[in-house]
C-alpha cells in the first residue's frame, strides 16, 4: 500500500501548473510500426515483457479454468478430508491448511478473487483518475484549478490510513476493498494523464482542430483521448500490481473477507494461525510468492509496453 | 465569450516555453511563492480535517460498548463515560470542538488510553520518526546511488541487476517479506539459530548508553531492512529514469566535448540535473511513509504511530485515530511543501509565480 | 480597395470587399510571470484582397501569429474588428464555426501540426466531419489531396505523419485546409521549418493553390526571400504594429522604412554576397515593454546617427506615429518619422 | 545488576491502555495494578477467597453491614503507612466520583457507605446484601486500592492523571519502576511483601504485537513465559525441548447468539431481526446442527471443551451440564424434522422458508473481523447450516460496528465469546431483563435480548445467597434456562495455552492437570508472585551480542566502503565513456 | 605542410532498433588552420554526425570507421586519455541548440570555468596550472568579448535570451583558444537579425584568432556569408566542394543549385512569383542503392545514373563535384578516366 505507491511513469515535478519544462515527455512522434502487428513484433523482443506477460497468461488461466478442476468438495470446510496443516505430500504438493485443504488449490482458487479485485480496483481508479485528469487537463479555468487542487488534495492523503479507515466505514468485504483501494489511488492517475493531456494540448495539432473547427469535446473524444489512452494503459498495469498488494495488505490487516479465499486472507490465516511458529512455509511462502509474481508479472509488461509506446524513456523500472 | 477561445490562449500559455527575459534572481518573489504554497497547505490540512471528522464520524462506533465490554458496567457508568468521550454532543457541536482543538494542538483525548491524543502520537512519534528516518536515509541513499548507476549504464549488467532486484523487492508484500525475515533472523531456520529480536524498540533489561543505543539498533535491523528493501526500488526507478531522461541531453554533449571524464559528466551534470525531480519525488514519497508504516510496525511490534493508528482502528478510538490520520497527513503535506521549497531553491529555472 | 495585383494573377478580383480585413487590432495578453501585460498586436490595420497573396514580415515576437490567429479566430481580439468579406466577425461558437470554413489556417510545424494517431485519410476529413460534410466525404478527400500536390491520393490515404516527410506533411495539412473549400488561407511560416529543397515546392502549391482556385493567402514568415518569390504585396509588423506597407517590388526593392532595411540587408543571399550587414544591436523587442514615441528608435540606426538637435526635432522618442492605413498609396507607405530623411 | 534475576514475559492482551486504575480497562493494566496495588482479599484457583491486606471480614446479621480488619504495620512503597484510610477513601471516591467510578463503579453500585473508624478496620455498608462482597476488591478483576496521600492531590484532573511518576508508590508484590508504552513495564520485586517476597529480583513485561513475535522470543530465550497462544503454536511448541507447553481449563465460551426478538425493557419491538428466529424451534434446529465436536477438533486443533452450559469449566463449582436427554446434540436428521414439523418447507432452492412471515430462511451471520477463529468457525456454520436449509450470509464487521448493530437488535446471528473472572455475576446479569435497552431503546447490556422471568427471580436470589452451595445451585437453575432457550449456544470452551521456558523458569504453573491434561485456569497475580528462576545460570546475552551486531554492522560498512572505492579505482582507470 | 585536420573516408553507422542506418558513407575533407568550411545539406544528410565523429562525440550505438588525423595524430585510435585532452583545449564545439546545451542548473560563469579550469596548462599563459581567480577573470573578459556583460557570470542560463545563450556558447569555445571549432548550426532556430548577429560576432573572433572553423547549416547564404570554401552533402556523402563564392554562383551538382536557388535573390526577377524547389523527398540513409543517391530527385538525370555510383572527381580548379555528368566522357562513364584521388583535393586557395 503505501509503501507501495504505483511505481511512477513520468517524474513529473511537483509543480505540474507553473513548470518550466512541459512536465511528462511529450507523445513526440512514436514509431507506431503498423499498429497492432508492430506492436506485437516491438513487444516479442523485449523478454522481460514477455516473461510478464506469460505469468500473466498462465494465472489469468488458472484463475479462469480453477471451477473446472476445483470442486466445492475441495474448498468447503465441512467437507475436506485432509490432514491438517500437514506438509507437502504427493497428495497436497504444496501440503495442506488448518482445515486441511490443499494449499495448491487455494492458491489457484485465491488468484480468482486476487486478481479480480486487483483489476476491478484498476478499473475504477483509471475511469476515475482518467476522467479527472482529462477534465482538469482540458479546462483551464476553475472547474480544471479545483479539479486539480483535488487530485493534488488526494494524493497528500495518507492513502494507507485512509484505505483502512474507508472500508471500515463502508464495511467489511471485497467491495469496500475495491473501493477504498480506488479512491486511494486515483489521484495519481490524474495527475498523470492531467499532465499528459496538458502536454498533448500543448501541440500543434490541437490548435489545428480548432482552427477546422472542432469544439472542446471534440478535441478532448477525437486528439487529446487517443493520444494519452497508451499512458493510461500503461499506468493502469501497474496500478494492477500495487492494486494487488493493496488487497493483499488490507485484507491481511483484517479489512477483507475473512471467509474469502484470496492471497492476502491465505496469508492473513496462515499468520494468525501460527504457521510462522510452526515452521509451515508451506502456508506461508504460495500466497506470497503467487503475489510476487503476479505483481511482477503486471510490472513487467506494463514496462515492456511503455517502453514500446515511448521509446524515449527507456524507463525501465 | 466562447470557451474554445479561452482555451486557446491558456493553452497557448503553457505551450509557450518561458520566454527568458532578465537577470531575474531565483530568490526574487520567493517570499510570495511561499506564501501561495503554505496558503495552499493550509486549505489542504483543512479539507484533511473536515474529511477525516466526516470520515470518522461516519464510522459505526459505539466506543462504550467496545471499551467496556467483558467488564461489569452499569448503565449509568456507560452514560457517564459517554459523557467523558463527547459522544453525547451533536455533530457539529463535536466538529467545532475537534477544529478548534486541532488548531490549538490538542487532538482531544483518546477514547481507549484516556489520555490527550497528543501526548499518545508524542510517545510513538518518536520510534516511527527513528524508523522511517533511517530506512528513508538508507534507501535514498542506496537507491540514489543504485539508480545514477544503472541510468548512466543501462542496460548493464548492474542496471539489469539492480533493476531486477529493485522490481521483485517492490512487487513483495511488505508484510509478508516482514514475516519472511523474522523467521529467518529472528526465529532461525534449520540448524541456524535466530539472532535477531522479534519484536519490539529495545531490550528492557539493558540500560545505560551505549549498550541501550547498540540495542536500540539491534531491534532496528529487522523492520528497517524490511522497509528499504521494499521502498529503495521506488527511489532507483525514479533517479534511474531521471538519469536517463537527462542521457540525452545536449548539455551532456557539451561536457563530454569539454573534455571531462565520464565520472565527472556524470557526477557534475547530469546528476545535478536529474536530482531536480528525484528530489521532489523522493520528498513527497517520504510523507507517505509516515502512515505507510503500519505494517511493518504491526510485523515487528514497533511502538510507533501506525501501530498506535491500527490500534484505534480496533475499538474504534476516534480521537487517536483523527488524531493519527492528522498527523500522517500533515506529514504529507509539509514533505509536499517541503519539496516545492526545495525544488524552488535547487532549480534556478523555476519562475516567479 | 487599392492592393494591386499584377498581371500573373487570374483569380477573380472584382468582388468589392476585400476578402479579410482588420480595423484598429488590438490584442493583449494577460500579464504572467512577473511580467506585464503583452500587446502584441497593437494597433494593426490590413485588409487582404480577393485572390491576393499579401506576405507578412517580420521578427520573432513581433506578433505575426497573433496576428494570424486573430484573422481565423482562434483569438479573440482584446478591441478592434476582424472583418471576413465585409462583415464584422462575431465571437460566437455558430459564427466561428461559419468562418472557419471560409479562412482555414496553416500552421508552422506540419509535423506537430499532425496528431500522430491519425492517417491521413482522418486528418484531411477530420475539417469535413466537424462541419458535417459527410456526404461524398471520400471524393472531397481526393480532391483535395490532389489539390495538395499528393498525387495519387489512393496512396497516402493510410499512413501515418511520421511515415512521410516533412514536405508531405505539410501538403496534407494543407489538404485538410482545402477540403473545407475556403476562401482564404492564413498560413503561419508554412515552410520554416521544412528543408531548403522542399520550402520551394510548398511556395509553388499556394501560387498554384491561387491560379486554380483563386485563394487568398496571408503568408507569415520572418523571410523576405519568401515575398520575393510569391507575394503581391508585403506588410512588415514590428512590435505589433505594422511598419511598412506595400507591393513587393515597392517595398523589397525601395525600402522606405529603416527596419525593413535593415532587415533586406541581412536576409537572404543579398547579405551572403554583398559587404556587411546593416545589424540592428540588441534583442528582439518585447511586448510587455513597448517604448514611448516611435516604437523602433531605441535599435534605429537613423535615430543613433542623430545629433541631439536632429533628435530634438525629429522627436521619434516622443511622437506616436499613426496607425497605417489598410489602404496604402501607391508607391507604398511607411509608418516612420524620418523616412523622408533616409 | 549482576546475579539478579529477572522474569520476563509479554505484556497480556492488546496492551495497557493507562496506569490509572481509575480508567483503565484492558487486561494488560489489570495484570499491572494486581502487581502493584493492593486488594482486601484474593481468590485461589479453587475458588477459596483468603487473606491479603484484610487479615479477616465478619458479617453483619442482616447482612447489610461488612467489617474488615486490615493487616497491621503494612507500608507503601515510599514508607507511608498502610490503613483502613486508604481502602474506604479509594471506594469513597469511586462511589462519589463519577470519572473515578469509569472503570469500576458497578463493582460498588450497591454501597452504602465505606468508612475507617480506625486504621485497621474498614466497614462497609451495603444497601442490599452482596453475597459477591468478597470478590470486589481482589487481584486482578477487583478494585485496586491506592494510596490515599498520593491521589488525593490528582482526584480534581483524574481524567488526565496518567499516574506515571516512577517508581510508583503502592503495595504489592511489585513496584513498577519504568514503563514505556507500547514498549515495556519494568518492575522491582517488594522482598517484604504480605503473602511472601517474589523469587525473582525484577520482572519485565514486554509488548508484542503478535503472538508470533513473542513465540519467536520465548525460543530465542528473549521471554520466559507467554501465554495466550494458538493451538498451532502450542503444538509447535509443546515438542521443543526447553519449553513446557501447556492447557489450562478456559475461562472463555465461545459460540453464537440468536436473535430471538430484539425488545426494549417494556417489551416494545426494534430492530430487524429475523422473525423466524423468534420460534425456539428454529433456534433448536440451529443449535442441534452444529457439530461442536468437529470445530474442537479442526478449528482448535482439539485443545478445547464442547460448549455446552453458559459458565465455562474454569468455574467448576458453578459449571452445570445438561443431562443427556435435554442436550442438543448434532443431529442434522433431527434438526430437518424439527424444522419439517414446524412447517418451514424447503423451496426449490433448497431453503427454507418461513410459513408466517413468507421470508426464506436467511440469516445474516455477523463475525468479528479481527477474530480468526470467528472466521474459521463462520464457514463450518454455513455449511452445516445450507444442509438445513438455512442459508446464512456471513458479515465481517469490527467489533464496534457488531457491538452497535447488536444493541439496536439489527441482527440474527452473532458470533459472540465471553470470559469471566471468579465471580460470574456480572456475565449471568447481561441476561437479565434489566439489561434490555430503556424504552427509548438506548443503554443496556444485554446481549441476546435473552429475557425471563423465572431467570430474573433466580438472578435476585442467588444475589443474597450467601450459602455458597445455595448460591452453586441457583445459578445451575439459571444455566438451565439459557441452555433450554438457544439464544446463546455454547459451541466450544477453548483452553488457555500458554508455554514457558523450563530451563528458564519454574512455578508458572500450580495445581493439578484434569484428566484431560489441562491445568486449572491460571491468576497472574498468583503466577508471577510463585515463579522461580529454574537455575542459576539465566543471563542476559542482549549486550553482548548487540556488540557484536555492530562490530559486524561495522565491518559490513567497511567493506562495502572499500568495495565502492575498488569500484572507483577500476572505472577512473578505464577511461572509456 | 599538413593540413590542420584531414578527414579519410570517414563512414558512420548507427545500429539499433534492428536497422544499421549509414549516415556518413566515405567522407573526405581537409582543412588548414585558419580556415573556414562550411557543410550544407539537408535535414538528415550527416552533417552532424559527421561533426561530432570527429571528436569521437557519438553515442556508443554508431561505428565509425576511417581516419580523423588531427596535425597528424589519428584521433578516432587515439587513447581516451588523449582524445579528453584535445577536446575543447585543440577542437572545441558550438551546439545546435545552444538552448539546450547549457547546463541548466550551472551559472554560465562555472560553465565556462570549467574548461579553463580542466585544460588549465594550455589557457595559463605561465604554463603553470591556473589558479580559479584567473580563470573567472579569463571567462570575465571572454562574455565581454561576445558582448555579455561580465557581472552576469552568476546568472543561469535560463536567464538569458537565445542570442545570448548563443554567444555564450561561442565565448565558452573560444575558452581554451582552440584551434579548431566545430559550428553545428550555430544559428538554426534563432531570429534573422539575431542569427545576422552572431554570426558577424563568430567570423570576427576566428579570423581576429586565426581559428580553423567547421560551420554547418542546412543555409547555404549563411554559409557563404562566412565560409572560405563550402561542402554540400548529401545522404552521407559529400556531393561537391569548393571554394564558396564559386559554388555559390556556378554550383556543379544539380543538388547545389537546387539548394541555393531555395534563397532567391531579392531583386532577381528569375525568382520572382516563382520558388524554385526540389522535388520528391529526401533519400532513406538505411535504403540506398548502387547509383546516385540523388538519382530520384535529380532534375537532369541519365538513365545510368540510377546504376552508375557518382564519386568526387575533379570539376574545375579546386572544385570536386559528384555528379556523372562533370565527367569529360559523359555518358560514357565506364571509358572516363580513372577518377582522380579525392585527397588531391588541395585546400589552399
Ligand atoms: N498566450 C500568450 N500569452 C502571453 N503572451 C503571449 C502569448 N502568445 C504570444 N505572446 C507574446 O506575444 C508576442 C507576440 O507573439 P507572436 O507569437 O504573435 O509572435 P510572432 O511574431 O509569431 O513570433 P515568432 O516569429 O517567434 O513566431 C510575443 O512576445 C509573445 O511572447
Ligand atoms: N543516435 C542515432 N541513432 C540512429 N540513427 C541516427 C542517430 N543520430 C542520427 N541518426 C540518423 O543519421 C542520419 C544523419 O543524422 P544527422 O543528425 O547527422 O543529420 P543532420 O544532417 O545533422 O540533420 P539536421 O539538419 O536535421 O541536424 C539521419 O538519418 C538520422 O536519422
Ligand atoms: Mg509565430
Ligand atoms: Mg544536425
Amino acid at each position: 500500500m503505501t509503501d507501495h505507491e504505483p511505481l511512477t511513469l513520468a517524474v513529473a515535478p511537483p509543480q505540474a501548473e507553473a513548470d518550466p519544462a512541459p512536465p511528462v515527455a511529450p507523445a513526440a512522434p512514436k514509431p507506431r510500426r503498423n499498429g497492432l502487428a508492430g506492436f506485437v513484433r516491438s513487444f516479442v523482443r523485449i523478454r522481460s515483457g514477455v516473461a510478464g506477460l506469460t505469468i500473466l497468461v498462465v494465472f489469468g488461466l488458472l484463475a479462469i479454468c480453477a471451477p473446472l478442476f476445483i470442486s466445492d468438495n475441495d474448498l468447503d470446510v465441512i467437507k475436506v478430508d485432509g490432514p491438517s496443516l500437514h506438509s507437502p505430500t504427493g497428495g497436497y504438493p504444496l501440503g495442506t491448511d488448518q482445515e486441511g485443504r490443499s494449499i495448491l488449490l487455494l492458491v489457484i482458487w485465491g488468484a480468482r478473487s486476487s486478481l479480480s479485485i486487483g483489476l476491478m480496483a484498476t478499473v475504477l481508479t483509471v475511469v476515475l483518475g482518467s476522467a479527472i485528469g482529462l477534465v482538469a487537463g482540458h479546462y483551464g479555468g476553475w472547474i480544471g484549478k479545483a479539479l486539480m487542487h483535488l487530485t493534488d488534495w488526494f494524493i497528500a492523503l495518507p492513502s494507507l490510513p485512509l484505505a483502512i479507515s474507508l472500508s471500515a466505514v463502508i464495511g467489511q468485504g471485497t467491495a469496500s476493498i475495491t473501493i477504498a483501494i480506488a479512491v486511494t489511488s486515483w489521484s495519481s492517475t490524474a495527475r498523470l494523464v492531467r499532465a499528459q493531456t496538458l502536454a498533448v494540448e500543448a501541440k500543434p495539432f490541437i490548435e489545428r482542430a480548432r482552427a477546422l473547427g472542432a469544439g472542446g469535446p471534440q478535441v478532448m473524444l477525437r486528439h487529446v483521448l487517443p493520444n494519452v489512452t497508451p499512458l493510461i494503459l500503461v499506468s493502469s498495469t501497474l496500478t494492477v500490481a500495487s492494486a494487488i498488494l493493496s488487497e493483499a495488505t488490507l485484507t491481511f490487516l483484517g479489512l477483507g473477507d475473512p471467509t474469502g479465499i484470496s492471497w492476502g486472507a491465505m496469508l492473513n490465516s496462515a499468520l494468525s494461525g501460527g504457521a510462522v511458529t510452526s515452521g509451515a512455509w508451506w502456508y506461508l511462502y504460495p500466497p506470497g510468492i503467487a503475489i510476487l509474481i503476479v505483481v511482477l508479472g503486471f510490472t513487467l509488461t506494463g514496462r515492456a509496453v511503455e517502453t514500446i509506446l515511448n521509446p524515449r524513456s527507456v524507463k525501465t523500472r | 465569450m466562447p470557451e474554445t477561445l479561452d482555451a486557446t490562449v491558456t493553452g497557448a500559455v503553457t505551450a509557450e516555453p518561458a520566454a527568458p527575459r532578465g537577470g531575474r534572481r531565483p530568490g526574487s518573489g520567493f517570499a510570495r511563492y511561499l506564501a501561495t504554497k503554505l496558503v495552499a497547505a493550509a486549505i489542504s490540512f483543512l479539507a484533511t480535517l473536515v474529511i477525516g471528522f466526516v470520515l470518522f464520524s461516519l464510522m459505526p462506533a459505539d466506543p462504550v460498548q467496545s471499551i467496556t465490554r467483558g467488564r461489569p458496567t452499569s448503565d449509568a457508568q456507560m452514560a457517564q463515560l459517554r459523557h467523558q468521550l463527547g459522544l453525547d454532543q451533536s455533530v457539529p457541536e463535536r466538529f467545532l470542538h475537534f477544529v478548534t482543538d486541532t488548531l490549538t494542538g490538542h487532538l482531544g483525548t483518546s477514547w481507549e488510553f484516556q489520555q490527550p491524543v497528543s501526548s499518545l502520537i508524542g510517545d510513538r512519534l518518536w520510534p516511527t520518526l527513528l524508523l522511517m528516518g533511517t530506512a528513508t536515509a538508507i534507501s535514498v541513499v542506496l537507491g540514489l546511488w543504485l539508480g545514477i548507476r544503472s541510468g548512466w549504464r543501462h542496460g548493464s549488467w548492474l542496471d539489469r541487476i539492480a533493476t531486477g532486484a529493485s522490481l521483485t523487492l517492490w512487487s513483495v508484500p511488505t508484510f509478508w517479506l516482514g514475516m519472511i525475515l523474522l523467521i529467518t533472523f529472528s526465529v532461525g531456520i534449520g540448524p541456524i539459530p535466530g539472532f535477531l529480536p522479534a519484536g519490539g524498540m529495545s531490550d528492557p533489561a539493558i540500560t545505560g548508553g551505549l549498550d541501550h543505543v547498540l540495542d536500540v539498533a539491534k531491534h532496528l535491523v529487522l523492520p528497517c531492512l524490511t522497509m528499504v528493501l521494499v521502498i529503495f526500488a521506488q527511489y532507483v526507478a525514479v533517479m534511474r529514469s531521471s538519469i536517463i531522461d537527462e542521457l540525452g541531453s545536449p548539455y551532456l554533449l557539451t561536457a563530454r566535448a569539454k573534455g571531462l571524464r565520464d565520472d565527472d559528466v556524470r557526477r557534475r551534470h547530469a546528476v545535478p540535473n536529474a536530482l531536480l525531480p528525484s528530489v521532489t519525488m523522493i520528498f513527497m514519497h517520504v510523507g507517505t511513509l509516515l502512515g505507510g508504516a503500519i505494517t511493518v510496525e504491526t510485523v515487528y511490534s514497533w511502538p510507533g504511530l501506525g501501530q498506535l493508528s491500527y490500534q484505534a482502528l480496533k475499538v474504534p478510538d476516534l480521537p487517536l485515530l483523527q488524531g493519527t490520520f492528522i498527523v500522517f497527513s500533515a506529514s504529507v503535506i509539509l514533505m509536499n511543501l517541503l519539496a516545492d521549497v526545495i525544488y524552488r531553491f535547487l532549480d534556478p529555472r523555476v519562475r516567479a509565480q | 480597395m487599392t492592393a494591386t495585383t499584377t498581371g500573373t494573377v487570374t483569380g477573380p478580383t472584382a468582388a468589392t470587399a476585400p476578402a479579410l480585413e482588420v480595423r484598429d487590432l488590438h490584442i493583449t495578453y494577460p500579464p504572467r510571470a512577473g511580467r506585464g501585460p503583452a500587446r502584441a498586436v497593437d494597433g494593426v490595420d490590413l485588409e487582404l484582397g480577393r485572390g491576393e497573396i499579401l506576405a507578412l514580415i517580420g521578427e520573432s515576437g513581433c506578433g505575426k501569429s497573433t496576428l494570424a490567429r486573430a484573422l481565423t479566430g482562434l483569438v479573440k481580439p482584446t478591441s478592434g474588428q476582424v472583418l471576413c468579406d465585409g462583415e464584422p466577425l462575431r465571437y460566437t461558437s455558430a459564427a466561428l464555426k461559419a468562418h472557419r470554413r471560409k479562412v482555414q489556417f496553416v500552421l508552422q510545424d506540419p509535423g506537430g501540426a499532425l496528431n500522430p494517431r491519425q492517417n491521413v485519410f482522418d486528418a484531411v476529413a477530420e475539417g469535413p466531419r466537424l462541419h458535417r460534410m459527410r456526404d461524398g466525404l471520400e471524393q472531397r478527400v481526393h480532391t483535395a489531396l490532389s489539390k495538395a500536390g499528393l498525387r495519387p491520393p489512393e496512396q497516402f490515404l493510410s499512413r501515418f505523419p511520421h511515415e512521410m516527410s516533412g514536405g508531405q506533411q505539410q501538403r496534407v495539412v494543407i489538404a485538410g485546409a482545402l477540403a473545407l473549400e475556403p476562401s482564404v488561407i492564413v498560413a503561419d511560416e508554412p515552410v520554416a521549418s521544412l528543408d531548403a529543397s522542399v520550402r520551394g515546392e510548398i511556395l509553388k502549391l499556394v501560387l498554384d493553390l491561387r491560379r486554380d482556385l483563386g485563394l487568398s493567402s496571408l503568408v507569415v514568415s520572418h523571410d523576405l526571400g519568401l515575398a520575393w518569390n510569391i507575394a503581391d504585396r508585403v506588410a512588415v509588423m514590428y512590435l505589433g504594429r505594422i511598419v511598412e506597407v506595400g507591393t513587393v517590388e515597392e517595398v523589397l526593392l525601395a525600402p522606405r522604412h529603416p527596419y525593413t532595411k535593415a532587415l533586406l540587408s541581412v536576409v537572404s543571399a543579398e547579405g551572403a554576397r554583398g559587404g556587411r550587414p546593416q545589424l540592428l544591436q540588441g534583442e528582439p523587442p518585447d511586448p510587455t515593454a513597448v517604448p514611448e514615441g516611435c516604437r523602433f528608435h531605441p535599435r534605429c540606426p537613423l535615430w543613433a546617427g542623430l545629433d541631439a538637435a536632429d533628435r530634438a526635432e525629429a522627436g521619434c522618442d516622443r511622437r506616436t506615429l499613426p496607425v497605417l492605413p489598410a489602404q496604402a498609396p501607391a508607391g507604398g507607405q511607411a509608418a516612420c518619422h524620418l523616412a523622408s530623411v533616409s | 545488576e549482576d546475579g539478579s534475576s529477572t522474569l520476563r514475559m509479554p505484556i497480556t492482551g492488546i496492551g495497557i491502555d493507562s496506569l490509572n486504575p481509575f480508567l483503565a480497562y484492558f487486561a494488560g493494566s489489570l495484570d499491572v495494578f494486581s502487581g502493584i496495588y493492593p486488594a482486601l482479599d484474593r481468590v485461589e484457583q479453587d475458588g477459596t477467597v483468603k487473606p491479603y491486606l484484610a487479615d479477616s471480614w465478619t458479617t453483619s446479621s442482616d447482612k447489610l453491614t461488612w467489617t474488615f480488619k486490615i493487616h497491621k504495620g503494612l507500608k507503601w512503597s515510599d514508607g507511608k503507612p498502610i490503613t483502613a484510610e486508604d481502602a474506604a477513601w479509594t471506594f469513597n471516591l469511586i462511589m462519589t466520583n463519577s470519572t473515578a467510578a469509569t472503570a469500576n463503579g458497578s463493582l460498588v453500585s450497591n454501597f452504602a457507605s465505606v468508612t475507617a473508624p480506625d486504621a485497621t478496620t474498614l466497614v462497609v455498608k451495603t444497601k442490599k446484601p452482596q453475597a459477591t462482597m468478597l470478590s470486589v476488591s481482589i487481584p486482578v478483576s477487583g478494585i485496586p486500592i491506592v494510596p490515599k496521600h498520593i491521589w488525593e492531590s490528582h482526584v480534581k484532573d483524574l481524567k488526565n492523571y496518567k499516574n506515571d511518576s516512577f517508581p510508583i508508590v503502592g503495595y504489592g508484590p511489585w513496584t513498577l519502576t519504568d514503563y514505556k508504552p507500547e514498549q515495556y513495564a519494568k518492575f522491582d520485586a517488594n522482598k517484604d511483601f504480605l503473602l511472601g517476597a517474589p523469587k525473582y529480583d525484577h520482572m519485565i513485561e514486554q509488548s508484542f504485537k503478535n503472538t508470533d513475535a513473542a513465540v519467536a522470543a520465548l525460543r530465542s530465550g528473549q521471554l520466559d513465559y507467554v501465554s495466550g497462544l494458538n493451538p498451532t503454536q502450542y503444538q509447535a511448541l509443546k515438542g521443543q525441548s526447553g519449553i513446557k507447553a501447556y492447557e489450562q481449563v478456559g475461562n472463555r465460551w465461545n459460540g453464537i447468539e440468536v436473535n430471538g426478538g430484539a425488545r426494549t425493557r417494556d417489551g416494545k419491538k426494534i430492530g430487524t431481526g429475523h422473525p423466524a428466529l423468534a420460534d425456539s424451534k428454529v433456534r433448536e434446529a440451529l443449535a442441534l446442527a452444529i457439530d461442536r465436536a468437529t470445530i474442537v477438533k479442526k478449528v482448535r486443533d482439539g485443545l478445547a471443551e464442547v460448549g455446552g452450559s453458559y459458565l465455562p469449566q474454569s468455574l467448576p463449582q458453578y459449571a452445570w451440564q445438561p443431562s443427556a436427554s435435554e442436550k442438543f446434540d448434532y443431529d442434522p436428521t433431527k434438526a430437518n424434522s424439527v424444522l419439517d414439523e414446524a412447517g418451514y418447507k424447503k423451496g426449490k432452492d433448497g431453503i427454507r422458508v418461513d410459513p408466517k412471515s413468507g421470508r426464506k430462511l436467511e440469516f445474516r451471520l455477523g463475525i468479528h473481523s479481527d477474530d480468526d477463529a470467528d472466521a474459521k468457525v463462520s464457514t463450518y456454520l454455513s455449511g452445516w447450516f445450507k444442509e438445513i436449509g438455512v442459508k446464512v450470509d456471513i458479515q465481517s464487521m469490527s467489533s464496534a460496528k457488531l457491538n452497535a448493530d447488536l444493541a439496536k437488535g439489527d441482527w440474527d446471528i452473532l458470533m459472540d465469546s465471553w470470559s469471566t473472572g471468579p465471580d460470574p455475576t456480572y456475565l449471568l446479569g447481561i441476561q437479565t431483563c434489566s439489561a434490555l435497552p430503556d424504552s427509548k431503546g438506548e443503554g443496556g447490556s444485554t446481549d441476546s435480548f435473552f429475557c425471563d422471568k423465572d431467570y430474573d427471580d433466580l438472578f435476585l436470589r442467588q444475589q443474597s445467597a450467601f450459602d455458597d452451595k445455595e448460591r452453586a445451585d441457583l445459578l445451575r437453575q439459571m444455566q438451565a434456562i439459557l441452555y433450554k432457550a438457544n439464544e446463546n449456544i455454547m459451541i466450544y470452551n477453548a483452553s488457555g495455552l500458554a508455554a514457558y521456558r523450563t530451563d528458564k523458569v519454574s512455578g508458572i504453573v500450580s495445581g493439578k492437570a484434569n484428566s484431560a491434561g489441562a491445568y486449572p485456569a491460571q491468576d497472574s497475580f498468583h503466577q508471577y508472585l510463585n515463579a522461580a528462576p529454574a537455575n542459576a545460570s539465566s543471563s542476559s546475552s542482549g549486550g553482548n551480542s548487540g556488540t557484536v551486531i555492530g562490530a559486524s554492522a561495522a565491518v559490513v560498512v567497511v567493506l562495502a566502503a572499500g568495495g565502492v572505492l575498488i569500484a572507483r579505482r577500476r572505472s577512473s582507470s578505464d577511461d572509456r565513456e | 605542410m599538413n593540413p590542420m585536420l584531414e578527414v579519410k573516408d570517414l563512414a558512420v553507422t548507427y545500429r539499433g532498433g534492428g536497422r544499421t542506418v549509414p549516415a556518413v558513407r566515405g567522407v573526405d575533407l581537409t582543412l588548414d588552420a585558419g580556415q573556414t568550411l562550411g557543410l550544407a545539406g539537408e535535414s538528415g544528410s550527416g552533417k552532424s554526425t559527421l561533426a561530432m565523429s570527429l571528436l569521437r562525440l557519438l553515442p556508443a550505438a554508431a561505428k565509425v570507421t576511417g581516419q580523423v588525423l588531427y596535425q597528424g595524430e589519428d584521433l578516432l585510435t587515439a587513447k581516451w586519455s588523449r582524445m579528453r585532452a584535445v577536446r575543447w583545449a585543440e577542437a572545441s564545439v558550438v551546439f545546435q541548440g545552444a538552448m539546450t546545451a547549457l547546463n541548466p542548473v550551472h551559472t554560465i560563469g562555472d560553465q565556462l570555468v570549467e574548461p579553463i579550469l580542466l585544460h588549465g596548462r594550455r589557457a595559463g599563459e605561465d604554463g603553470g596550472r591556473i589558479t580559479d581567480k584567473q580563470a573567472r577573470t579569463r571567462a570575465a573578459e571572454l562574455l565581454e568579448s561576445v558582448g555579455v556583460p561580465a557581472r552576469r557570470m552568476r546568472s543561469y542560463p535560463h536567464e538569458f535570451s537565445g542570442g545570448q545563450r548563443q554567444r555564450i556558447m561561442i565565448a565558452m569555445a573560444l575558452a581554451c583558444r582552440p584551434n579548431l571549432i566545430i559550428a553545428d548550426e550555430p544559428t538554426t532556430a534563432l531570429d534573422v537579425m539575431v542569427q545576422a548577429q552572431i554570426l558577424d560576432l563568430l567570423s570576427d573572433l576566428v579570423h581576429e584568432e586565426g581559428i580553423g572553423v567547421i560551420m554547418i547549416s542546412h543555409d547555404l547564404s549563411v554559409l557563404g556569408q562566412m565560409c572560405d570554401r563550402l561542402a554540400v552533402m548529401y545522404a552521407g556523402e559529400l556531393v561537391e566542394s569548393g571554394p564558396s563564392r564559386q559554388l555559390l554562383d556556378d554550383p556543379r551538382h544539380p543538388y547545389t543549385r537546387a539548394l541555393s536557388r531555395a534563397f532567391p535573390t531579392i531583386g532577381d526577377p528569375a525568382s520572382r512569383r516563382a520558388p524554385a524547389g526540389l522535388p520528391g523527398d529526401p533519400p532513406d540513409p538505411a535504403a540506398l542503392g548502387t547509383g546516385c543517391p540523388f538519382a530520384a530527385r535529380c532534375p537532369d538525370v541519365h538513365e545510368i545514373c540510377a546504376t552508375t555510383p557518382a564519386r568526387l572527381v575533379q570539376a574545375g580548379p579546386d572544385r570536386l563535384s559528384a555528379c556523372l555528368r562533370v565527367l569529360p566522357g559523359f555518358p560514357d562513364v565506364a571509358t572516363a578516366p580513372p577518377v582522380p584521388e579525392p585527397s588531391a583535393e588541395g585546400a589552399r586557395s
